[in-house]
């Protein structure tokens, strides 16, 4: 393998696909599919096929493909190609530009992961961000500026880190980087601009006020979104904490437990998101939000994971970006095929609908068993090795923070749960019909890794375990089935024994009582028809809860944004004023231009 | 083997030629523009190719300089005119829709409008660019006025009254250098440069800098641009921003560089760039007229470019020439859709505009203008503004790199606005389908700006030689 | 206020000018300007560029007004574009004072006097305007005086008969066929010596009307051009009258 | 102090004041002819100084066609300056 052909895989064919399947207009779903399809078949042949190559494009472009760079990709593949297949059936409008946008994010994408020097770093940085601009552009076209402004926001701070190194290194590798020629006491602010650059795309707090907003796009592309490209922001962070700085520089700021202190902040920062965006998941109505607030949350872990830095924490946070990847992406989709066959977004007004869509019901029952972290599906595992990473270094703040949110993230999956899928059928949903091949497919391919690596957790902890021995992290204790660490670990055969033996009590619990299958009017009024939105359970759900917490959600990150933004717009206006259109005063202008230029003059060339 | 002098010549002589063939056809004489203004790139990208392997002077007159003029064509200065005389080829195509009358006048203005910038590049004497300079702003001038309109004479007033008091300060520069040292040329006054009076060098200096700065629209010499742009035409205000402006900035980076090599003064530059910046932008999101904030747009560019060339690194240099590029090909795309969406809705506001560029020959090629301009890659705009902001870390510019990025972020909101108004959904029924004069220019620049934004080599290795333009040479 | 401001900001930049200009050697020797170099050749001459022009320039251009050697020949493609700045100003006045509908303006006759006076002047003034130009380049003057003369006595007759109506078309042919003319003839010089606007003419003897090469063809040209280019302006400025 | 100095200050101060006239005057015709009058004193000092090309220029320029040009400009709009 050459440097044209792994960069022709992996970045110049999705574009190619983009320029194509604009052209495909009715079956450009189709064309994409199979264009990530091809990316993703080389994907597994290369596995292994690792090294390092230059493209020349007039500016040079160091590429790394390795095993962290492949870990991601397969994460970023695999939802791509389910978004896609999702979207085959999903009758978008303009297909055509949806599936360019969506290739060309996807090449951005692997061009992020592939970087290894900061420019192309940018340039692909840049390329993923507008694409996804324009595709939130495509429904919510209110908030995508809202979107591509902190997208922006994001670039630029990647700007003032990369251009900090610039300055001591003259070079853009990543390698160089630290050769020392960058003094140690501006690596925190090197760091500091790009963690938050990256986290902007993680949609760490308090940069998430576009994530809600962005999330509620078309389903397709939101589950690439969220499933795979808020991980360039974990990708990102993990490359520039573990990778361009390294452990032991971070380790020399001093550390705190064992956790050096450069990262420490940025894992509190985690916890406060994983802590906000759970709890706003909690109230949320509309479906797309609560899973965009959610997601805001599951990203929360991986900071947690990243800023603690321990190897257990990385590996966890590592295995918690992969399982997001799926659970999320499978959230979204699900969510997406409920939407395509109702039509509606509040859940308060869906319920039942696991009769009608059997199939979509189990695929986001264990997608929400891996978000809640239920053991039997490989979210329990990530999740719990966070916790003991947080709980083994005695983080008395980042821990307890985690562990509400854990519970927290019970809630709102319950919500989702029974306010869409259980309680009762509503009347104009009796037709509705199970969601169509290509998105039970779509589901189902991100459902099997859930379960795969539930059971054999050891895989995928193999490939993790490489990524910090090559980084010089550290390793992981584990086994195919299990992972140990010092004050722990867990064991899948052991849970998969005591499941499956719970299973089988709980048919027998089932089969012993037989139940008895009440009308939905058949009930303690008495006869007289309720109106049915008042008897769905996830009418109002929560609302205590929401009372007691009234004071607190009146404080709005989103409206401090507003009151900021509003207050800079009324001083542009105050700016404007100085083209007051009368040439006397541009006249003037010019005069005193003139001596002011005199002044300079002298006073610098004299 | 092309002389350079042919690039100003054959304009003229077309120029000259079209009152006589628009005795007969009127047509014909917009066919001549398109024709010469195609000869002219063409000739144009040979003579970069032979600027490349050694600078290319093209004496006049056949005498020597400093006696005679002498045209100095470097690699930059090539790819420059290249530039200007493919926006102006695209430009021209979209001149097929205009239809005020008369009809002759304006394409000869334009053309010769074409041969002034073209000339201000190319030339290697003094007073040549400052006669360049003239005859540029008196085209613009006419141009700025053509509609006829309340709006058009006054943004001409004002375009006249800023620029001609621009050009007298740049003669007053010239009389001054002249007085001196008694020469002309430029590289001769670069190499006595050092025998000059001091407060005379400082003031021609500074006449010189104002007097080009008015061209390239540097803060708070820029205020003629919105009305000018706004007034005019709209293939004008489209050339007005790729042609004059380039041409003045590239006189500016003469007049830093090649002239006098005043390393001290360059932070001051990076200031005005700046300055130029801000305002540009700040003033372009308070805009609710769409040509008005094109061109509020096109001061921040330019403030940008300034910035770049005030930086004064190889890489920042490079940036800043790759922006002028980048923004003369963008910036000329976006004037010519705001044509078409102000002629579709017509109105000039952004709000009336809602989704009337859903149809895909106009809004390609229009989101392909627009993230050049912000700096998205892979398009054009990408290189130029990374290169810069680099080159300002390399001299560590870090406080007006972070304001730079701020303004950026301004930018990047008002055209988010304009971008999510006009890809609305909901008034399909009143989306027209644009006519060839006016999409064949837009998908000539967007496939430029998609070509060397994607490949940037053969661009980077014509600015490779920008060493040697920084140390003074062509 | 602003005016004040005005007043002050005008005082300011006239003295800076001022205190510049005052070092402008006037009336120096010419053997103490700095001495030009060529940096083509890379090469210092041993005098200064005025200088080379005094010695020279006769030999250089066959022309013995000094400073038509200099517009025309020295320094043509400056010329050329002062030219094209001419006709740039008269096109744009013209496409500026462009009317579709025409409104026609009533005027008055002016008296006998001037109508007199001007017939008898027109002709004098066409022939010294054309006397200037066509001896540029033995005795002061030159095509732009010489154009400037032949449009003044078009203005001549403009003022005296108010229905007087240069033809716009025949203006604008001659001016493109003098503009023709002076690219046609920078162009042949491109082609025959290899350098645009080279003077490729015998130059003849000095002080005799057919000599310094393509000089007075090119001064025949520009001064038609500028007659009629100002007369056009002034066609165009005074409107359409009836 | 010579001639020639005397009546080149005598008509430079001419100059400045008929340049301040043009300036000030809220009749724009007078205005005008105080700009023409400018211009053939600005010839005449051209002249002065051996500049004959240029005297002749400016005299038939500035003197007539540019007055001429502004007059008729005046005559099209108003006379009084607002």
């Amino acid at each position: 393998m050459d440097a044209l052909t792994l960069f022709g895989i992996f970045v110049l064919l999705p574009l190619v696909g983009a320029l194509v399947s604009y052209f495909g207009k009715k079956y450009a779903p189709i064309i994409a599919v199979i264009f990530t399809g091809i990316s993703g078949i080389f994907l597994y042949l290369w596995y292994g096929n690792f090294g390092s190559y230059t493209i020349d494009i007039g500016v040079k472009l160091n590429l790394t493909f390795d095993i962290t760079t492949w870990f991601f990709m397969l994460m970023m593949n695999t939802v791509i190609f389910s978004s896609l297949l999702f979207s085959v059936s999903s009758k978008l409008k303009r297909a055509g530009g949806f599936a360019t946008l969506m290739l060309l994010g996807f090449a951005g994408a692997n061009g992020v992961l592939l970087a290894r020097d900061f420019l192309s770093l940018y340039l692909f940085w840049e390329l993923m961000s507008w694409s996804i601009y324009l595709l939130v552009l495509r429904t919510s076209g209110e908030y995508a500026r809202r979107y591509l402004l902190f997208g922006v926001l994001s670039a630029y701070l990647l700007i003032m880190g990369i251009g900090i190194i610039y300055y001591y290194t003259g070079s853009f590798l990543y390698a160089d980087a630290l050769s020392g020629a960058i003094p140690h006491a501006i690596w925190p602010w090197i760091l500091t601009f790009l963690i938050l650059g990256f986290g902007i795309k993680m949609a760490i707090v308090p940069f998430h006020v576009w994530a809600p907003y962005a999330y509620s796009s078309e389903q397709p592309f939101v589950a690439f979104l969220s499933g795979g490209l808020s991980k360039l922001g974990a990708f990102g962070i993990f490359m520039s904490m573990y990778s361009i700085a390294g452990i032991s520089l971070l380790q020399s700021f001093g550390t705190f437990r064992g956790v050096s202190l450069m990262g420490y902040p940025f894992a509190l920062l985690g916890a406060a998101t994983a802590f906000i965006g759970t709890i706003l998941a909690i109230f949320q109505d509309d479906i797309r939000k609560l899973l965009a607030y959610s997601s805001i949350g599951q990203l929360g872990y991986v900071m947690i994971g990243l800023g603690l830095g321990t190897p257990l924490a990385i590996g966890g946070a590592m295995f918690h970006a992969f399982n997001h990847a799926f659970f999320k992406s499978l959230l979204f989709l699900g969510a997406g095929a409920v939407i395509y066959r109702t039509g509606k977004y509040k859940i308060s007004e869906m319920g039942g609908l696991g009769y009608r869509m059997p199939f979509t019901f189990m695929f986001v029952l264990f997608a929400i068993f891996a978000l809640a972290g239920i053991p039997l599906t490989s979210g329990f595992i990530s999740k719990w090795m966070l916790y003991e990473a947080a709980i083994s270094r005695k983080f008395v703040i980042v821990a307890p923070l985690m562990l509400i949110a854990s519970v927290g993230a019970y809630l709102y999956s319950y919500r989702i749960l029974y306010g869409v899928f259980l309680g009762q059928l509503k009347d104009e949903d009796k037709n509705v019909k199970e969601a169509p091949g290509p998105m039970l497919a779509a589901m189902f391919i991100l459902m099997v890794p859930l379960v795969i690596f539930s059971i054999v957790p050891g895989w995928i902890l193999g490939w993790i375990n490489k990524i910090l021995v090559e980084n010089g992290i550290g390793k992981l204790n584990y086994t195919t089935f299990s992972y140990s660490s010092a004050i722990g670990g867990a064991n899948m055969a052991v849970f998969w024994i005591a499941f499956i033996l719970l299973l089988i009590f709980a048919m027998l619990m089932f089969m012993a009582k037989k139940a008895r299958v009440v009308d939905q009017y058949d009930n303690y009024l008495a006869g007289e028809a309720p109106p049915s939105v008042a008897l769905h359970a996830a009418h109002n759900y929560y609302k205590p809860l929401r009372d007691t917490w009234a004071p607190l959600l009146k404080h709005s990150i989103d409206r401090a944004y507003e009151k900021f933004s509003k207050f800079f717009a009324g001083g542009f206006y105050e700016i404007k004023r100085i083209y007051t259109g009368n040439p006397q005063d541009y006249a003037a202008y010019l005069g005193i231009a003139f001596l002011a230029f005199l002044l300079v003059g002298w006073w610098l060339l004299w | 083997m092309i002389r350079p002098v042919l690039l100003i010549a054959l304009p003229l002589f077309f120029a000259f030629l079209s009152p006589i063939i628009g005795i007969w056809s009127k047509k014909g004489v917009r066919y001549l523009i398109i024709f010469a203004t195609a000869l002219n790139a063409t000739l144009a990208g040979i003579l970069l190719l032979e600027a490349l392997q050694k600078p290319v002077f093209d004496i006049i007159g056949g005498f020597q300089p400093p006696l005679g003029i002498v045209l100095m064509v470097g690699p930059l200065g090539a790819i420059i005119a290249f530039i200007i005389n493919l926006v102006a080829f695209a430009i021209s195509i979209y001149n097929l829709k205009v239809e005020k009358e008369p009809i002759v006048r304006y394409s000869m203005l334009y053309l010769l409008l074409v041969m002034g910038s073209t000339g201000m590049v190319l030339t290697g004497d003094l007073f040549n660019l400052f006669v360049f300079l003239e005859v540029t702003s008196i085209a613009s001038y006419g141009l700025a006025a053509y509609n006829k309109d309340k709006k058009g004479y006054l943004g001409a007033m004002k375009y006249v009254i800023i620029g001609s008091i621009g050009s007298t300060f740049v003669l007053l520069g010239i009389a001054l250098i002249y007085s001196q040292l008694r020469t002309l040329n430029m590289l001769d006054i670069a190499a006595r440069i050092g025998t000059m009076d001091p407060y005379v060098k400082i003031m021609a200096f500074t006449s010189l800098f104002l007097g080009f700065g008015v061209e390239a629209e540097m803060f708070p010499l820029n205020t003629w641009v919105p009305d000018a742009y706004d007034g005019a035409p709209h293939p004008i205000s489209a050339a007005f921003a790729s042609l004059p402006a380039k041409a003045g900035v590239f006189a500016l980076a003469r007049v830093i560089f090649t002239m006098f090599s005043f390393t001290n003064f360059l932070w001051f530059v990076v200031v005005m760039g700046l300055l130029t910046v801000f305002f540009g932008e700040i003033v372009a999101y308070t805009q609710k007229d769409l040509k008005r904030m094109l061109a509020y747009s096109s001061i921040g560019q330019m403030g940008m470019i300034i910035m770049g060339l005030g930086i004064g690194t190889t890489l920042a240099v490079e940036g800043a020439f790759y922006q002028m590029i980048a923004h003369a090909l963008g910036k000329a795309l976006l004037f010519i859709a705001a044509g078409f969406l102000i002629y579709a809705a017509r109105s000039g506001k952004i709000e009336d505009m809602k989704g009337m560029a859903r149809n895909p020959l106009i809004g390609i090629p229009l989101l392909i203008g627009a993230l050049s301009i912000m700096g998205m890659p892979p398009f054009a705009g990408f290189y130029g503004k990374f290169f810069i902001l680099m080159g300002g870390f390399s001299q560590g510019y870090y406080a007006i790199i972070a304001l730079f990025l701020a303004a950026s972020i301004v930018e990047v909101a008002y055209y988010a606005r304009f971008i999510k108004i006009v890809f609305e959904r909901g008034n399909e029924s009143k989306v027209i389908r644009p006519d060839a004069a006016t999409y064949v220019p837009l998908i000539i620049l967007a496939i430029i700006i998609v070509v060397i934004g994607v490949y940037p080599k053969p661009i980077l290795t014509v600015l490779q030689h920008v060493g040697t333009f920084i140390a003074g040479g062509a | 206020m602003k005016k004040a401001l005005a007043i002050v900001l005008a005082i300011l930049i006239f003295i800076v000018f001022a205190l510049a200009f005052v070092k402008i050697p006037f009336g120096e020797k010419m053997s103490t300007y700095p001495h030009y170099y060529n940096p083509i050749t890379n090469q210092t001459s041993n005098m200064s560029l005025p200088q080379h022009y005094l010695t020279y320039g006769k030999n250089d251009t066959g022309a013995t007004n000094m400073v038509t050697a200099i517009v025309v020949d020295y320094r043509g493609f400056d010329t050329l574009g002062e030219v094209t700045v001419l006709f740039l100003a008269s096109t744009g006045v013209g496409s500026l004072m462009y009317v579709e509908n025409k409104v026609k303006k009533k005027v008055r006759r002016s008296n006998a006097v001037v109508e007199t006076g001007s017939k008898l002047l027109f002709g004098f003034i066409i022939l010294f305007g054309a006397y200037i130009f066509i001896h540029g380049h033995l005795t002061p003057g030159g095509g732009f005086p010489g154009g400037a003369v032949i449009a003044s006595a078009f203005l001549l007759l403009y003022l005296a008969y108010p229905k007087f109506h240069a033809k716009h078309e025949k203006l604008s042919v001659s001016e493109s066929i003098a503009g023709l003319t002076f690219v046609i003839v920078g162009l042949i010089g491109l082609i025959i010596a290899g350098y645009f606007l080279y003077n490729f003419l015998p130059f003849g003897l000095p002080t005799y009307l057919f000599s310094a090469g393509v000089i007075p063809l090119i001064y025949v040209a520009i001064g038609v051009k500028v007659g009629s280019e100002l007369t056009a302006i002034v066609d165009s400025m005074m409107g359409v009258r009836e | 102090m010579d001639l020639f100095t005397i009546v080149s200050i005598i008509l430079i101060i001419i100059t400045v004041i008929t340049a301040i006239i043009a300036a000030e005057m809220k009749d724009l015709l007078s205005a005008a002819i105080a700009l023409g009058i400018m211009s053939l004193i600005v010839s005449i000092l051209f002249y002065m100084l051996q500049a004959p090309d240029v005297a002749i220029t400016e005299a038939a320029i500035g003197a007539a066609l540019s007055m001429a040009v502004v007059i008729f400009a005046i005559r099209s709009t108003e006379r009084w300056e607002k």
